[in-house]
C-alpha cells in the first residue's frame, strides 16, 4: 500500500532561483489552510456529537452574540491576510524584475508552437536550451491569439500577447530537462503546444550554440533589414539624416511631447516602427511611415536587436 | 395601511400590491434600477472609450474631425426638445388634462425622436458609408493614424448604434402609450407607465448628451 | 408594510420645465461654441463639465429626482459609483503599464518596495 | 409568527385549493404569473441544462483517464469543456438558487402575495429559455471551442465555431438575470409584510438581496462586452482587435468585472440557504445575525473590486496587480465571519441530521477549503505558478460545486415538502448527501495536487506523469454522478408517492412554514403581520410534523 501511495507525485521539480521562495510561501499557505480546515471540521464534529438532538421536544438554550468573538474572528483573519499580502507581493515584485545583466531569449508564440530565438542566431521550435546558473530574460510576443509561456519547474508563467511584448526571467539552478507548457487556451491543439527546456552546463551550452549550422546573430540580421527597408536613409548614425540617429538610444530616457518621459525599450521601438506617429519627439516632424504589415514579428525583433547593438557599441566606446 | 380587498380598485391596480401608492413606488424604483443597469451597459463602452482615448489620443482627435458638428448639435437640440415634450405629456396626465392633449405631446415626442433617427441615418451614417469610413463594412480611409481612426470609428458606430437601438425601443414604448392613452387608461391617480417611460426617454437623451461631447467635441474643433 | 414616503406625484410648473429646457439649449450652444476655441487639454474638461451640468438638469427636473425619495437618489448614485469602480480599476492597469519601464515618478515605488522588504 | 390563529390541521392537499391544483393544463403553466409556478418552470429548465453540462463533464473526465485522450479528439474535448463551462455557469449556477428557490420563497418569506412585477417575472423565464435555446442551437451545430471565458482574439477572429450564437444566448440569459434581480430588489424593498423590518428578515433574503445587487450592477457589463465581441466577430474589426491598437486584455477586464462577482451570485444564495438550514436543524437563533447579514452586503460590494486577480499573469500592470491582490484578500474576511458564525450557531444547539443539514454541514467544510485555497491565488507570488493550472480548477469547483451546488441541493431538500407538499425518503437523501460529499472530494482534491505539479487546465492530452491523479479524479467523478442521480430519482418519486408533508415538517421558523404545503395561490390564508425576529426558536406555534422523517409516528 505504501508503495502505491509513493506513486502519487506531490511536488514538481524546483529548478530555478525563484522556485524556493514560491514554495516556501506555498507551504505556509498550505499550513494555514490545513489549520483552519481541521479547526472548523473538528469543532463541527464535536458539536455534532455533543449537541445532537436527544428528544423531539428538546429546547436549545439561547446563546447571545459575543462582540469579543465577532471582533476576534474579524481581526485575526485580517492580520493573517496582511502578512500574506506583504510577503507574497514583495516576493512577486522581486520575481518580476530581471537582473540587469540577464541573457536574453526571444519567443514568438503561434498556433501551436513556440519559436525561440537566441540573440547569437540559433533558432529552435518547442525546445529551449539555456545555461545553468545564469539569469535569463525572455521577451515574448504572439503572432495570433493569446498564449502563455509556462515552465512549472521554474515557477514562472506569463501570457504571450499579440501586438505587445511581455517578459519574464528565471535563473536555472539545476541541469536537466523540464516541461514547457502553453497555459492559456489557444485553440484546437492547445494541449500539444508544449516543449522541453534543456538546462545545460555553461560549457555544454557554449558548445551547443557553436554547433549546428552557422547563422548570423539577430543583430546582424536586423542590420540587413535596416538597409533593405531603407531605414538607414533617414536614421543616419551621425545624426544628419531626417530621422534621429539611433546610436545609443536604447535604454536612455527620451523626452516626448506632452512632458512624458519614456525609457527607450523593446516596446517603444516596436511602437516606433509600427505606429510611428503615435510617438512625438519635440522638434521633429512626424514624417516616418508605418511598417505595419511589412514586417513580421521575427523581423521586428531582429531590428530591435540591431538598435540595441548600436547602443551597446556606443557604451563600449566610452 | 390600506386594506386589501377593498371593494373598488382604481383602474390599473395590480393584485399583489396593497395600494396605489405602493404600486407607484415599486414601479418607479424598478425603473430606476433598470436605468442603473443601462448606466453600466453603456458604461462598459464608456470605460473602453476613456482608456483608448488616453492611449490613442491623436488618432481619436483625427477620427473625431471626420464627424460633422452641425449634425451632432442639431440632433442634440432635437432630443432636448423631445425631452421637454415628454415631460409635458406626463404633466398633462398628472394634472388630469384631456387625453387629446396627452396624445398631442406624445406624438410630438415621437416625431422628434423619428427626426433624430432620420437625420442620423440620412446625413451621417449614409454619408459615412459613401465616404468609406464605416469599419468592417465600407472602409477606405487612407489618411494619417489609419488604425487608430478605425478604432475611433468603431466606437462611434457601436455607441451611436446602441443609442439608436434604444431610441427605436423608445418609439415603440411611446406607440403603446399613445394607444393606452386613447383607451382612457390613465388618470391623475394612475399614470405610472407614462412616468417611467418618461424616465427611460430622458435617460436616452442624457446618453446622447455625453455621446455628443465625447465623440464630436473631443479635443476641440479648432 | 413598506415605507410610504416622498412625494412622487409632485407636479412641476410648466415655467420650470421651460426654464430647464432653455438652459439645456443654451448649454448645447455653449459647448459647441467652446469647442472652436483652443483651450488645450481644458477643452475636454469644459465639454464634460457642461455635459454633466446638462445631465443634472435633466435628472433633477425632467426626471423628478429633485422631488424623489432618498432611496431613488441612492440607487442613482450607486449606478455612477459602480461605473466609477469599473473605470478607475481598469485604468489602474491600462494606464500604468508603461510605469514599469519608467523608473521616474510613481515607478519609483518598486525600488521602494524592494527596500522595504 | 402570524398573530392570526389558523387551524393548522390541514385537510389533505388534494381537497384544498393550492397553487398546484388551482388550474390545470399546459397553458396555465406557460402563462402563469404566480412566482411559485415560475420558480418551478425554472427548476425544470435548469435541471435539463444541468444534465447537459454534466454530460459534457462526464465525457471530459472519461477522456482524461488516459494521457493521450481515451475518447475524444482534442477539438471535441475543447468543445466539451466550453459547453460544460458555459452551460454550468450561465444556464445553471447563476439562475440556480435565485430563480428557483428565490422566486418561490422571497414573497413567502417576507409575507407578500407575489413579487412586485409578476408579468416581468414570467418574461424573465421566457428570456431565459430563449437564451437556453440559442445555447442549444450552438451546441447542436457543433458547439463552441472558446472556453466559457470567450477570450479574444481567439473567440473573435480565430475560432471556427458558432461563437456569435452562443454569445447571443448568454447575452439574452443575462437580461433574464437583470430582470430577476430588479424584481427581487423592488420586492424586498416595497412588498414586505407589516412588521417585517429589515432586521427581522431571514438571512436568505439578505443574501438574495445582495445577489440581486450583483445582477443589476454586473450583468449589464457582460452583456455589452459580449455584444462588442459579437460585433467584432461579424465585422472582422472591433475594439479588442490588436491590429488597430485594441487591447485583448480590456475584454478580460470587462469580462471579469461581471464574471468575478458572478461567482458570488452563485455562492451568496447558498450562504443564505445554509443560514436557514443551520438554524432550523439546531433550533437556534443564528449567532451574530447582523454580522452575517452585513457580511453578505460586504461580499457583494467587495466582489466588484477584486476581478484583476484573474489577470495577474496576463501582462497586467504590476501596480494593478498589487492593488487587486490587496483587495482580493479583503473578501476573505466577511467569508470567514460567516463560517465562524455558522459554526458558533451549532454551540449548545439541538442538532438533528436530516438530509438538508448534512448538505449544510458539507457546505461549510467544502466552502472553508475552497475559500482558503483562494488565498493561494490572491497571493501574487504563488498565483504566478498556479494560475491557469488545475489548482484553479479545483479551487473554483470547491466554491461553485462544493459550495453553491451543495447549498442548492440542501435548499431543494429543505423546501421540497413546502414546494410539493410531499416528503421524500430521508434515508436515501442522507445516503445521497454522503455520496456527493465523498465523490466531490475524490474528484477535486487530486486536482489541487496536479495543479501544483504544473498541469495546465483545458488540456485534452497531457504528460504521462499526471495520470495517477487524473484517474483518481475521474473515479471520483463517477461517484459524484451517482450522488446526483439518486436525488433526481427519489425526488421525482416523492412528487407522486411521497407522504403528505404538513405545514412544517422540520419544526422550522419562518413565514413560509406557517402556510399549508403546497401553499395557496396567494401564499397565505390571512395576510401575515410580523411581530418577532427571525429564527425565534423554539417556535411558539404548535409544531406539525406528524410524518416527518426520523420522528416517531403516533
Amino acid at each position: 500500500m505504501a508503495a502505491a501511495w509513493a506513486m502519487i507525485p506531490i511536488q514538481p521539480p524546483a529548478a530555478s532561483s525563484i522556485a524556493e521562495g514560491v514554495d516556501k510561501l506555498y507551504y505556509l499557505l498550505t499550513g494555514i489552510t490545513l489549520f483552519f480546515t481541521v479547526l472548523i471540521f473538528s469543532i463541527i464534529f464535536y458539536f455534532m456529537v455533543k449537541y445532537r438532538r436527544r428528544s423531539e421536544d428538546e429546547v436549545a438554550p439561547e446563546t447571545h452574540t459575543s462582540m469579543v468573538l465577532e471582533l476576534s474572528w474579524t481581526i485575526i483573519p485580517s492580520l493573517i491576510c496582511v502578512v500574506l499580502f506583504v510577503w507574497a507581493s514583495a516576493l512577486y515584485v522581486r520575481n518580476s524584475r530581471p537582473p540587469t545583466a540577464s541573457t536574453e531569449i526571444f519567443v514568438i508564440g503561434k498556433q501551436w508552437m513556440w519559436h525561440i530565438q537566441h540573440p547569437e542566431g540559433p533558432r529552435e521550435i518547442d525546445e529551449l536550451h539555456v545555461p545553468v546558473g545564469v539569469p535569463i530574460k525572455v521577451t515574448a510576443t504572439s503572432q495570433d491569439v493569446i498564449h502563455d509561456f509556462y515552465i512549472p519547474a521554474f515557477r514562472v508563467k506569463k501570457d504571450v500577447l499579440p501586438g505587445r511584448y511581455t517578459s519574464l526571467w528565471f535563473q536555472p539552478t539545476e541541469t536537466g530537462t523540464f516541461h514547457l507548457f502553453c497555459a492559456q487556451y489557444c485553440g484546437t491543439s492547445h494541449s500539444q503546444m508544449i516543449g522541453w527546456v534543456y538546462v545545460m552546463e555553461p560549457k555544454d551550452y557554449a558548445d551547443w550554440l557553436a554547433g549546428g549550422e552557422k547563422t548570423e546573430s539577430m543583430a546582424q540580421q536586423g542590420e540587413r533589414l535596416f538597409t533593405q527597408f531603407g531605414c538607414d536613409s533617414c536614421h543616419v548614425s551621425d545624426g544628419t539624416g531626417r530621422g534621429p540617429s539611433l546610436a545609443g538610444v536604447y535604454g536612455k530616457p527620451e523626452q516626448l511631447a506632452g512632458g512624458e518621459t519614456r525609457v527607450v525599450d523593446e516596446s517603444l521601438i516596436r511602437q516606433a516602427i509600427l505606429v510611428p506617429n503615435s510617438i512625438h519627439v519635440p522638434g521633429r516632424q512626424p514624417i516616418m511611415p508605418t511598417y505595419q504589415g511589412q514586417l513580421n514579428e521575427e523581423q521586428i525583433l531582429q531590428l530591435i536587436a540591431y538598435v540595441k547593438s548600436l547602443g551597446s557599441q556606443e557604451r563600449n566606446a566610452k | 395601511m390600506a386594506a386589501h380587498g377593498a371593494d373598488k380598485h382604481p383602474p390599473g391596480f395590480a393584485h399583489q400590491f396593497e395600494d396605489m401608492a405602493q404600486q407607484k413606488e415599486a414601479s418607479t424604483l424598478g425603473m430606476w434600477a433598470f436605468l442603473v443597469t443601462e448606466i453600466l451597459f453603456f458604461g462598459g463602452m464608456f470605460t473602453a472609450y476613456t482608456i483608448y482615448r488616453e492611449l490613442h489620443f491623436e488618432s481619436f482627435v483625427t477620427g473625431s474631425h471626420l464627424l460633422e458638428v452641425k449634425f451632432g448639435a442639431t440632433n442634440t437640440y432635437v432630443l432636448i426638445c423631445s425631452s421637454l415634450t415628454m415631460a409635458l405629456a406626463i404633466r398633462s396626465a398628472q394634472t388630469g388634462k384631456r387625453k387629446g392633449q396627452i396624445i398631442f405631446w406624445l406624438i410630438l415626442t415621437m416625431i422628434l425622436g423619428a427626426l433624430f433617427l432620420g437625420l442620423k441615418l440620412r446625413f451621417e451614417w449614409y454619408r459615412d458609408y459613401v465616404d468609406g469610413i464605416v469599419p468592417g463594412i465600407s472602409w477606405a480611409y487612407n489618411g494619417p493614424h489609419a488604425p487608430g481612426v478605425q478604432m475611433f470609428m468603431c466606437f462611434y458606430f457601436f455607441m451611436t448604434g446602441v443609442h439608436a437601438l434604444h431610441m427605436v425601443a423608445g418609439l415603440g414604448i411611446l406607440t403603446v402609450l399613445v394607444i393606452m392613452t386613447a383607451r382612457n387608461k390613465f388618470s391623475p391617480e394612475y399614470y405610472a407607465p407614462l412616468e417611467i417611460s418618461g424616465l427611460y426617454w430622458h435617460f436616452v437623451d442624457i446618453v446622447w448628451i455625453f455621446l455628443f461631447a465625447l465623440l464630436y467635441l473631443i479635443g476641440g474643433r479648432y | 408594510m413598506s415605507e410610504h414616503s416622498g412625494d412622487t406625484g409632485h407636479v412641476v410648473p410648466v415655467s420650470t420645465y421651460v426654464l430647464v429646457f432653455l438652459a439645456l439649449m443654451a448649454g448645447t450652444a455653449l459647448t459647441t461654441g467652446v469647442a472652436y476655441i483652443d483651450l488645450g487639454r481644458w477643452n475636454t474638461v469644459v465639454a464634460l463639465t457642461i455635459a454633466v451640468t446638462k445631465m443634472m438638469l435633466v435628472v433633477l427636473f425632467f426626471m423628478h429626482v429633485k422631488y424623489a425619495t432618498g432611496l431613488t437618489r441612492i440607487v442613482i448614485l450607486a449606478g455612477f459609483f459602480w461605473l466609477g469602480i469599473m473605470i478607475t480599476l481598469t485604468c489602474s492597469d491600462e494606464l500604468t503599464r508603461v510605469w514599469e519601464i519608467n523608473s521616474a515618478g510613481w515607478g519609483g515605488i518598486i525600488p521602494f518596495l524592494l527596500h522595504l522588504f | 409568527m402570524s398573530t392570526a390563529t389558523v387551524d393548522i390541521h390541514d385537510h389533505p392537499a388534494e381537497s384544498r385549493v393550492n397553487y398546484l391544483n388551482a388550474n390545470y393544463g399546459i397553458k396555465s403553466w406557460l402563462l402563469t404569473t404566480d412566482h411559485k409556478r415560475i420558480g418551478l418552470l425554472y427548476l425544470g429548465t435548469i435541471t435539463f441544462m444541468f444534465l447537459i453540462g454534466g454530460t459534457a463533464a462526464a465525457l471530459m473526465r472519461l477522456n482524461l483517464v488516459e494521457p493521450q485522450g481515451a475518447l475524444l479528439e482534442p477539438e471535441t474535448y475543447n468543445k466539451m469543456f466550453s459547453t460544460h463551462g458555459i452551460v454550468m455557469v450561465f444556464f445553471f449556477l447563476v439562475p440556480s438558487i435565485p430563480a428557483t428557490l428565490g422566486n418561490f420563497l422571497i414573497p413567502m418569506m417576507i409575507g407578500a402575495r407575489d413579487v412586485a412585477f409578476p408579468k416581468l417575472n414570467l418574461m424573465s423565464w421566457y428570456l431565459f429559455i430563449t437564451g437556453c435555446a440559442f445555447a442549444l442551437v450552438a451546441i447542436l451545430s457543433g458547439g463552441v471551442d472558446t472556453g466559457w471565458t470567450f477570450y479574444p482574439p481567439y473567440s473573435s477572429l480565430y475560432s471556427h465555431t458558432p461563437v456569435v450564437i452562443m454569445a447571443l444566448g448568454v447575452f439574452i440569459a443575462g437580461f433574464s438575470s437583470i430582470l430577476t434581480g430588479l424584481n427581487f430588489v423592488v420586492t424586498i424593498h416595497k412588498m414586505r409584510a407589516p412588521g417585517m423590518t429589515w432586521f427581522r428578515l431571514p438571512l436568505f433574503i439578505w443574501a438574495l438581496y445582495a445577489t440581486s445587487l450583483i445582477f443589476i450592477l454586473g450583468t449589464p457589463v457582460i452583456a455589452i462586452t459580449l455584444f462588442l465581441l459579437g460585433l467584432e466577430r461579424l465585422l472582422h474589426v472591433g475594439i479588442f482587435d490588436p491590429a488597430i491598437g485594441g487591447d485583448p486584455l480590456l475584454f478580460q477586464h470587462l469580462f471579469w468585472f461581471y464574471s468575478h462577482p458572478a461567482v458570488y451570485i452563485m455562492i451568496l444564495p447558498s450562504m443564505g440557504v445554509v443560514s436557514e438550514l443551520i438554524t432550523a436543524f439546531s433550533r437556534k437563533k443564528i449567532f451574530g445575525y447582523s454580522f452575517v447579514a452585513f457580511s453578505s452586503l460586504a461580499i457583494a460590494v467587495i466582489s466588484f473590486i477584486v476581478w484583476g486577480h484573474h489577470m495577474f499573469v496576463t501582462g497586467q500592470s504590476i501596480y494593478a496587480g498589487l492593488v487587486f491582490s490587496v483587495l482580493s484578500f479583503l473578501v476573505a474576511i466577511p467569508s470567514a465571519v460567516k463560517v465562524f458564525n455558522w459554526t458558533a450557531t451549532l454551540y449548545k444547539g439541538s442538532i438533528s441530521y436530516q438530509a438538508p443539514m448534512l448538505y449544510a454541514l458539507g457546505f461549510i467544510g467544502l466552502f472553508t477549503m475552497g475559500g482558503l485555497t483562494g488565498l493561494f491565488l490572491a497571493s501574487l507570488a504563488t498565483d504566478v505558478h498556479l494560475n491557469g493550472t488545475y489548482f484553479v480548477v479545483a479551487h473554483f469547483h470547491y466554491i461553485m460545486v462544493g459550495g453553491a451546488l451543495m447549498g442548492y441541493l440542501g435548499g431543494i431538500h429543505f423546501w421540497w415538502p413546502k414546494i410539493t407538499g410531499r416528503l421524500y425518503p430521508d434515508m436515501w437523501a442522507r445516503v445521497a448527501a454522503v455520496i456527493v460529499f465523498v465523490g466531490f472530494n475524490l474528484t477535486f482534491f487530486p486536482q489541487f495536487i496536479v495543479g501544483y505539479l504544473g498541469m495546465p487546465r483545458r488540456y485534452a492530452v497531457y504528460p504521462a506523469e499526471f495520470q495517477v491523479l487524473n484517474v483518481m479524479s475521474s473515479a471520483g467523478a463517477s461517484v459524484l454522478a451517482v450522488g446526483y442521480i439518486i436525488p433526481l430519482v427519489y425526488l421525482t418519486w416523492s412528487m407522486r408517492y411521497g407522504p403528505e408533508a404538513g405545514r412544517n415538517p422540520w419544526g422550522a421558523a419562518g413565514l413560509e412554514w406557517t402556510t399549508p404545503s403546497p401553499p395557496p395561490t396567494e401564499n397565505f390564508e390571512v395576510p401575515p403581520i410580523v411581530t418577532e425576529d427571525a429564527y425565534n426558536y423554539p417556535i411558539k406555534q404548535p409544531r406539525d410534523y406528524p410524518n416527518a422523517p426520523g420522528v416517531a409516528r403516533v
